[in-house]
């Protein structure tokens, strides 16, 4: 290791410099780092949001069931949307981005370490901010604007949960006025408001390090058109964040002015419009929703070729149908409001737009389908994955081709249709991306394999119980189940169904403790993965398992797509891949290098002030929401304190300690044992 | 080894930069692209709200007092010229013209600043137009207050920046970087007023 | 032994699907009153039949996608055989990508054509038609027919065959009004006005239900159309015009009478009587609760959603009286801590409100 | 910073910019009172918008030097100036403050 430390200065605090333990990881700035923490963050909030859902599906088992009062249900499905998009699915996908993008483009880190710590902070105390609601939070029942108030009954009774009541329940999409002051009274929402302002800023933030990264930091010869796929999709996602959460930020500011200091953007009582909401909300929340599905087809498109041994079929088309999907995705966001009696023409206009979303959706599926195509399929678990991606994506997709038929929208929106459409998308696509990719890059992380015999067995437990889990969702949602109901009547036929769809879920959460246990056991007793398990194509496994703190012993220099690939395999005239006579030989000398570089490298060095500037804005956001008292106004102040503290600190603080080479001086003072 | 080439000996991982912008020149132009959208839905809903009648109360494009308002923003348009003569001065080494013009930047900024707290005590005063009057009061305040906490914010930066000027040696070569960055940012910060000053006020005074 | 392992994991997915679909065939749909699949007036129709061509050719494109992967996990999977030739490195195929680019396009311009007419001539309605104005509460619906002068609550009556405009908007948050065999959904905004036309084949009565989430007891918002003959619809809007008789003393209604003017209830709630004096006891915009003038001529009440199933009427309006937020929660309406005899005797007033 | 004073222009061309905005502001206050006298309407609302674009055009081109960065902020800047602006303009006309005629 010739990873040099150097002594660290005093600025505010003494310069951190611990590599192991709890301090290494709080004052990290080292992408791998961040990533793993963000993945380890985005699991747990998994497994919240599952278990919330697991207790919806119990109350919907049975018709007319009383397991859930109405706003302890509200309040979950309010949740576990909430915590499946913003606090597992974004940084899930934000784990996979830190860790792999710098080792896919040949960097050392991204271009700003410690503007990553940051959003890895922000996004971590804004999770734990929202989730503080079920301590703090109020939710009562709603006071019109006339005065008069709603009445609750005396209480749950034991088993109803409705402690969980006290949590937000407008929604994850916070239709106003309902989730105003007037109907959402409490404190709930206003957690709810501000901890997705805090994550949105650790989105932005994120957002601009890694266009910077992608745009700046590639290695010698790494054209954008040499990139993998995975870091094209995370550039178009970035691009996503980059201009949509601004929008999602002032929706949440007029909201929390409307329930903080009375005024009335959304208010009708006050002349305010409550579709305004809607089309800032949906402007967001529409990119929102390829943010979520991209970067999981980033993954399938890096895994299949692997498996398939075969490039990826038209790189080219597979990208820029990428780039038109997050183009067009800023164009259909009134397509989740053609109920709302917007004018017909509109209803047409965004109607046809998001039906020529098909199109590029289209072109990655038979891309994929192409690559499988004449390649020799190893059906390893991240295969089944991805493979499992295709098809549910496929129904996911096709459902959604349905919604864009606008009256035959009519009757789906609000539906169950369209729980079972966007789960097909965002598990059956996303979730099952991000699966592929963890037992993919395991190795990667720990220079271990995941067991394959559990990692089938999670495929299948997962593969079936989504679908019977979702399935019958389309079904139900026809036979005219409506959205976030708590209660259904029994007259309507639609408990047989239910039943099904909640053993599907119980399924699928045993799926996830196979998966669990897999992790954790192949972390310790896995088999050694030893250097390029998978026959991979693609950078990151030009370095050694795991990878090492500086990755790649020397910066390598691109001359191709697939770099890695094309060193170790020729093509002979029938366009077959042969391997090279001397590609253990390269291999060898990779690993040799990676573990061994030749030169010093010097690395960003560990900092507090990603970590106390985070600290600030929780304090901050806990102040507004209690703005009244006299210690709501102490918070916001101290705060503010904190941060600028941390801006101040970390103006000072150069990102490199100033390495002048270990001067002789020092060296004698090493002799000398000073 | 073939393929492999070893790039430069010492490895800075802050050292390609395959644009040839540095990181966080690109990262500023990177971020102000966004803030567009965030000023566009703040613009965007007062638009929507000064058109709509009805409502009860004054309406900010009642009480707007033009000619003030046109100072201010002549003012704050000067300023973007006394910040891109102090990034000239600097980059000629001029380190006294630096700091002068950094100054005249914050100060350009501060009387901006000054004019919105009179203009929005006058409002809350005279006209009794609150943040709560009405739907169009609510985004006028919005939109000119968050603009007004971008001049702020620039004008912290522009005097820390004058502060380290004043120091020994004044302004190094990194700060130089410092001095265009916070530059973008505060002619950003003018643009959308003009954009504001033009859209906002100008053209929401009903025609008489 | 690999070999038997592969057979295994492929035969318990065989398994598992083959259950799986015997199941779904096993769980026999009972008669969905909800269902999307029975249009019954010429909107739910034309609504349905586009679902259908889609779902047709969604079906096609989904038999394709799924047949390709079937047929190459079974013809290209990699055997674990040492000797196995290695795959041509084809990086892509140009006509290929025009091909699936240009089909897929084709087929949603054709799909885009009956979408966007039918976009244009089912919303809003005929000017002619007769108008019912619907109006959105927390948690259920009023309407209102103004050429009648009627008000009514949770059931709405239409004369069959005969287009209806419903004119709609909401007295507090965003609501949604379905009746799935009638029409598509339509928002109710608050302070804005949104048009659904709504139309029956046949006398019939149709379920509905408020699809936008609007807070605690969305669930039970819901509603029901009444599709009568025009003769019948007729008698029923005569019926509605006409007063309530008011209850005098000795009368059985009297004691219910009271307790509903001395308990609170007409806070919210109004009885139009042929006593004039009595008709105005609060003014009409003060009210937020349903006009009970004919409460006993619906069917339903609490938001359409009492009485339950094997539930009596009578049985249904005591646990309602008793105790509304523990029906409803979140209700507007409070729990007055009525006796039982005062229930009683309100169930006895509300029944002879025909 | 060498290469970049070659392109960049003199303080004194900042010194005339600088005059032409000023005299543009004029021009913007001053149709904003001939406005008010003739009630020109749409034609008002065109010519301040012209001029405010021009302004907006000469600050970022010269001020911020976009002129003469290269082309990925430009492009950067570019989509999000022109991103905001049409899909704002699409929500305003949703909403019935925009009308598009057709």
């Amino acid at each position: 290791m010739t990873v040099t430390a150097e002594r660290p200065r005093t600025t505010i605090f003494k310069r951190p410099s611990s590599a192991y333990g709890i301090w290494s990881w709080l004052t990290t700035v080292d992408h791998k780092k961040i990533g793993i923490m963000y993945g380890y963050a985005a699991f747990s909030f998994f497994i919240i949001g599952g278990l919330e859902a697991l207790l919806l599906r119990v109350q919907l088992a049975q018709a007319n069931a009383e397991f859930l009062t109405a706003g302890a249900y509200n309040a979950l499905f309010t949740m576990h949307a909430t915590t499946m998009i913003f606090l597992f699915i974004m940084p899930a996908s934000a784990a996979f981005m830190n860790y792999l993008i710098p080792l896919m483009i040949g960097a050392r880190d991204v271009a700003f370490p410690r503007l990553n710590a940051l959003s890895w902070w922000i996004f971590f105390f804004g999770g734990i901010f929202l989730y503080s609601t079920f301590v703090f939070g109020t939710s009562v029942a709603p006071v019109g604007p006339d005065g008069i108030s709603g009445n609750l009954a005396a209480g749950g009774g034991p088993g109803s949960f409705n402690w969980l009541a006290a949590s937000p329940d407008g929604g994850w999409f916070a239709y106003q006025p309902n989730a105003g002051p007037f109907y959402s009274p409490g404190t709930a929402m206003d957690y709810w408001a501000l901890g997705l302002q805090i994550i949105g800023l650790a989105s932005l933030v994120s957002a601009v390090n890694f266009i910077v990264t992608i745009f700046n930091m590639r290695a010698k010869g790494m054209r954008l058109l040499r990139m993998p796929v995975f870091v094209w999709m995370s550039t178009v996602v970035a691009f996503l964040l980059l201009f949509s959460i601004p929008i999602i930020a002032v929706a949440l500011f007029m909201v929390t002015f409307d329930r903080q200091f009375g005024t009335l953007f959304f208010a009708p009582v006050g002349g305010g419009d409550p579709i305004l909401w809607q089309h800032l909300f949906w402007l967001f929340g529409h990119p929102e929703v390829y943010i979520l599905i991209l970067p999981a087809m980033g993954i399938v498109s890096e895994v299949l070729p692997v498996f398939s041994r075969k490039p990826l079929f038209g790189y080219s088309a597979v990208v820029f149908a990428g780039a038109a999907i997050g183009f067009l995705g800023f164009g259909v966001w009134a397509h989740h409001m053609l109920a709302s009696g917007i004018t017909p023409v509109a209803q047409a206009a965004f109607g046809l737009a998001t039906m020529t979303i098909a199109i590029p959706t289209g072109i990655k599926i038979f891309n994929w389908l192409g690559t499988m195509w004449g390649g020799r399929l190893r059906m390893t678990t991240p295969m089944l994955f991805a493979v499992g991606f295709i098809a549910m994506f496929t129904i996911g997709g096709l459902s959604g081709v349905t919604h864009a038929v606008v009256p035959s929208d009519w009757q789906q929106t609000d539906t169950y249709y369209i729980v079972a459409h966007l789960h097909y998308v965002l598990f059956g696509g996303s979730v099952f991306g991000l699966f592929a990719g963890l037992y993919y890059w395991f190795p990667k992380l720990t220079g271990k394999m995941m067991n394959s015999k559990l990692g089938k067995t999670h495929f299948w437990l997962m593969f079936i119980g989504f679908n019977i889990t979702f399935a019958p969702m389309h079904w139900l949602g026809l036979q005219g189940m409506v959205r976030r109901t708590w209660k259904y009547a029994p007259e309507t036929g639609l408990e047989p169904w239910n039943v099904v769809v909640t053993i599907g879920a119980f399924i699928i959460a045993l799926s996830v403790a196979v998966f669990m246990y897999n992790w954790f056991h192949s972390r310790r007793h896995g088999v050694d993965s030893g250097f390029d398990p998978w026959d991979a194509r693609t950078l990151e496994w030009a370095i050694p398992n795991p990878t090492p703190e500086y990755n790649f012993g020397v910066s390598p220099v691109i001359s191709k797509l697939d770099h890695f690939w094309h060193l170790k395999y020729d093509q002979d005239d029938e366009g077959r891949a042969v391997r090279k006579d001397d590609a253990d030989q390269i291999i060898a000398e990779l690993e040799h290098v990676g573990l061994n570089p030749p030169e010093p490298i010097h690395l960003p060095n560990p900092s507090y002030f990603p970590l106390l500037m985070a600290a600030g804005f929780p304090l901050m956001f806990y102040g507004i929401i209690y703005h009244t008292t006299a210690w709501g106004k102490a918070l916001i102040v101290i705060g503010a304190m904190v941060a600028l503290t941390a801006v101040i600190g970390w103006a000072m603080e150069p990102v490199e300690e100033p390495h002048d080479e270990p001067s002789e001086e020092r060296a004698e003072e090493v002799e000398a044992g000073v | 080894m073939s393929d492999v080439v070893h790039e430069t000996p010492v490895a800075h991982h802050d050292e390609h930069e395959s644009t040839g912008i540095g990181n966080r020149k690109l990262g500023m132009w990177v971020f102000l692209s966004s803030e567009f959208m965030f000023f566009g839905a703040l613009i965007a809903t007062y638009l929507l709200y000064s058109n709509r009648g009805g409502f009860e109360g004054t309406y900010p494009s009642e009480i707007y007092d033009i000619p003030f308002t046109s100072v201010s923003s002549f003012v704050l348009l000067m300023s973007s010229l006394t910040m891109v003569l102090a990034h000239n001065a600097l980059s000629k080494g001029d380190q006294n013209g630096t700091r002068t013009w950094l100054f005249a930047t914050a100060a350009l900024g501060a009387v901006f600043l000054g004019g919105q707290v009179f203009e929005f005590t006058e409002f809350i005063v005279q006209s009794d137009m609150t943040l709560s009057t009405n739907p169009a009061a609510s985004a006028f305040y919005l939109l000119t207050g968050f603009h007004g906490t971008h001049v702020a914010v620039g004008v912290i930066m522009l005097l820390s920046l004058w502060g380290i000027s004043r120091r020994k040696g004044g302004l190094s070569e990194e700060h130089g970087m410092n001095l265009e960055l916070v530059g973008l940012y505060w002619h950003f910060v003018d643009i959308i007023w003009i954009v504001i000053f033009t859209v906002v006020y100008l053209l929401s005074v009903p025609s008489a | 032994m690999a070999r038997s392992r592969h057979r295994l994991s492929r035969l318990t997915a065989l398994v598992g699907t083959t259950a799986f679909l015997a199941s779904c065939s096993l769980i026999e749909i009972q008669d969905a009153p909800m269902t999307t699949f029975e249009p019954a007036g010429p909107n739910a129709e034309r609504l349905d039949g586009l679902f259908w061509m889609v779902f047709w050719i969604a079906t096609v494109v989904f038999v394709l996608v799924i047949g390709a992967i079937v047929v190459m996990l079974f013809v290209f999977r990699d055997r674990g055989k040492n000797d196995a030739e290695e795959p041509k490195q084809i990086h892509g195929h140009t006509r290929l990508e025009v091909a699936w680019t240009v089909i897929p396009a084709l087929i949603l311009a054709a799909i885009s054509v009956p979408t966007v007419s039918a976009v244009f001539e089912l919303t809003g309605c005929d000017s002619d038609s007769m108008k019912v104005e619907v109006v959105g509460h927390q948690w259920w619906f009023e309407y209102h027919y103004p050429a009648q002068g009627i008000d009514t609550a949770n059931v709405m009556v239409i004369p069959a065959g005969q287009e209806i405009c419903a004119v709609m908007t909401s007295d507090d948050v965003l609501h949604n009004f379905w009746i799935p065999a009638l029409h598509g959904k339509r928002y109710l905004v608050p302070g804005q006005v949104t048009l659904l036309r709504l139309e029956s084949y046949e006398p019939g009565e149709f379920w509905g239900q408020c699809a936008e989430f609007c807070g605690l007891s969305h669930s039970l918002m819901r509603a029901r159309v009444l599709a009568m003959e025009p003769s019948d619809f007729e008698a029923w809007v005569a019926d509605q015009q006409k007063p309530a008789a008011l209850p005098v003393e000795g009368m059985p209604e009297y004691d219910g009478y009271q307790v509903f003017t001395n308990k609170g209830c007409i806070q919210c709630h109004t009885v139009r009587f042929d006593d004039d004096s009595a008709s105005n006891i609060i003014q009409r915009e003060d009210f937020n609760g349903p006009d009970l003038t004919h409460f006993a001529s619906r069917t339903v009440f609490a938001g359409a959603s009492l009485p339950e199933e094997g539930e009596s009427y009578d049985a249904a309006l005591k646990k309602w009286l008793a105790d509304p937020p523990n029906v409803k929660p979140g209700s507007f309406m409070p729990n007055l801590a009525l006796t039982e005899q005062e229930i009683d005797d309100l169930i006895v007033w509300l029944g002879s409100n025909k | 910073m060498t290469a970049e004073q070659d392109t960049h222009p003199s303080p004194a061309q900042y010194w005339k910019i600088a005059a032409l905005l000023a005299i543009l502001t004029t021009f913007e206050v001053a149709m904003f009172y001939v406005d008010r006298e003739l009630g020109l309407g749409g034609l008002n609302a065109l010519i301040l918008i012209s001029l405010a674009l021009l302004k907006f055009v000469i600050v970022v081109g010269w001020y911020m030097h976009l002129r003469f960065e290269s082309a990925i902020p430009n492009r950067f800047f570019t989509a999000g100036a022109i991103l905001a602006l049409a899909l704002y303009l699409v929500v305003l006309s949703a909403l019935g403050v925009v009308v598009i005629r057709g």
